[in-house]
């Protein structure tokens, strides 16, 4: 069955209340629990967070794209942004502490890995970013 | 976000509605959290019972006006926490660092 | 302001559900009333389900693409599907009466035509049809 | 779609949830007004409480619920009907047609 949705919008935190909606909804025709549509929600929107806040730098014109699809034994959802990029090598190795109170900010990633099942990052070849989020489907009912 | 404030004995309840995640709720936020604290008042409620889901900014700006209180001997602790935000609290451990109420009364007795 | 969203599905109802939230979302977002936000929601519905059942008679792997904007005074929603398209200007002068009990189908165009200020069929270049769903700003609160 | 059928005084009460649209629904609700007719339970009333939504193929389901009662005596009136649905009814004047209720104590007694 083909259940590829596309998504795209403009890099503003305006636009975050309707990828939960969109989220939860295709998260559940796509047959999964409450808990994993949960999990699955919070980190889509922490990977959209990012894409238009440090990706695109929240400027007009840029926009997120949001791909969902259903994998066999998995669900994928890949963000895109136009930015530059991170070195989310070096980044990986030294995620901090989420519960050190004395960080406001730096816990998006450290969420959307314990969450996913697998993160993927990936520069694109000509500018941008691509993370895949992917949740298996033991999480499934 | 949509903030309203009011008071219950020795407490201020700020209901919170709307997203909060980022952008200029950072800055009213913290605003609101130094006036309060600049009257005195520095047993603060957060309600979330009007915020379906948050991102990990808005998180931390809930943090930042913990350790805000907390340095000036007061405390920030949340109210009618809902399942999306509890998930973010329990990943992070951040449970333990916020006290939760579902109950208001005994939200505000927890500061008598 | 750049308030282009772009979305796209597979050809099935299920997926309508998504798309009325969607709708809801976008058009509160752009400012629009709840009684407008009603209307261009069931028309949008009514779009993409003639794009989905009659341009692409639901076969698997066909897509319905919906872009929303804002366009100074209006806020103008595209639909596209790849489907054969059909003679919407004879239709167009023989809409029925959508209160005739006696047919089960047939009231989509009218209650799209009745909810919105403009709605204009195009056969693509290609292949498929675009409806161009247009609601003007002093519906907006 | 879902279906739930309930019986209260002389008339079928059928409480839908979600969607309302097309495909498979269509033939699932011909197929329960049938049996309620040769069961001879022709006063029904769709309570609509749980569907936000519908499209003009949802209302076209209904007006066939309708007419096929109304041939063999029976009626077709709906409960709870969303803001959606409302303006779905007042575009096409079909609410001239279904006769609509948000008590469904007064749905009943309309069939005393
Ligand atoms: N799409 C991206 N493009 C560029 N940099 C990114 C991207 N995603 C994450 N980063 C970098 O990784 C850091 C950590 O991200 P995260 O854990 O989500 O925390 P936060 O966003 O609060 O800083 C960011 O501060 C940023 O420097
Ligand atoms: N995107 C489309 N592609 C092909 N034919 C279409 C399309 N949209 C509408 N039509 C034609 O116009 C007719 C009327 O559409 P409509 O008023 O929405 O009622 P209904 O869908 O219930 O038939 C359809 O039956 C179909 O033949």
């Amino acid at each position: 069955m083909n259940e590829t949705i596309i998504m795209q919008f403009p890099s503003s935190y305006q636009w975050l209340n309707m990828i939960d909606l969109i989220c939860g909804e295709v998260t559940s025709e796509m047959g999964f629990s409450h808990s994993a549509l949960n999990e699955i929600s919070i980190s889509v929107i922490e990977a959209c967070t990012n894409a238009l806040e440090h990706g695109n730098k929240s400027v007009e014109g840029t926009l997120v794209s949001v791909i969902f699809h259903r994998k066999q034994d998995q669900m994928v959802v890949e963000v895109f942004d136009s930015g530059e990029g991170f070195d989310y090598e070096d980044y990986l190795q030294h995620i901090p502490d989420p519960s050190d109170i004395h960080h406001q900010r730096g816990r998006g990633i450290y969420i959307m890995k314990a969450m996913m099942d697998s993160l993927i990052f990936e520069k694109l070849p000509d500018r941008g970013m691509k993370v895949t989020l992917i949740k298996n489907v033991d999480d499934v009912e | 976000m949509k903030l309203r404030s009011r008071e219950s004995e020795k407490t201020v309840i700020l209901d919170i509605t709307g997203k909060l995640m980022g952008g200029a709720d950072a800055d009213e936020f913290r605003d609101i959290v130094h006036k309060l604290i600049e009257d005195g008042k520095k047993n603060i409620i957060v309600n979330l019972s009007g915020v379906r889901w948050m991102n990990s900014t808005g998180m931390g700006i809930l943090i930042t006006g913990y350790t805000t209180l907390r340095r000036n001997k007061g405390d920030l602790k949340l109210l009618n926490v809902s399942n999306k935000i509890q998930s973010i609290l329990y990943v992070t451990k951040l449970n333990l660092i916020f006290e939760c109420f579902d109950d208001e009364e005994k939200a505000v007795a927890s500061y008598r």
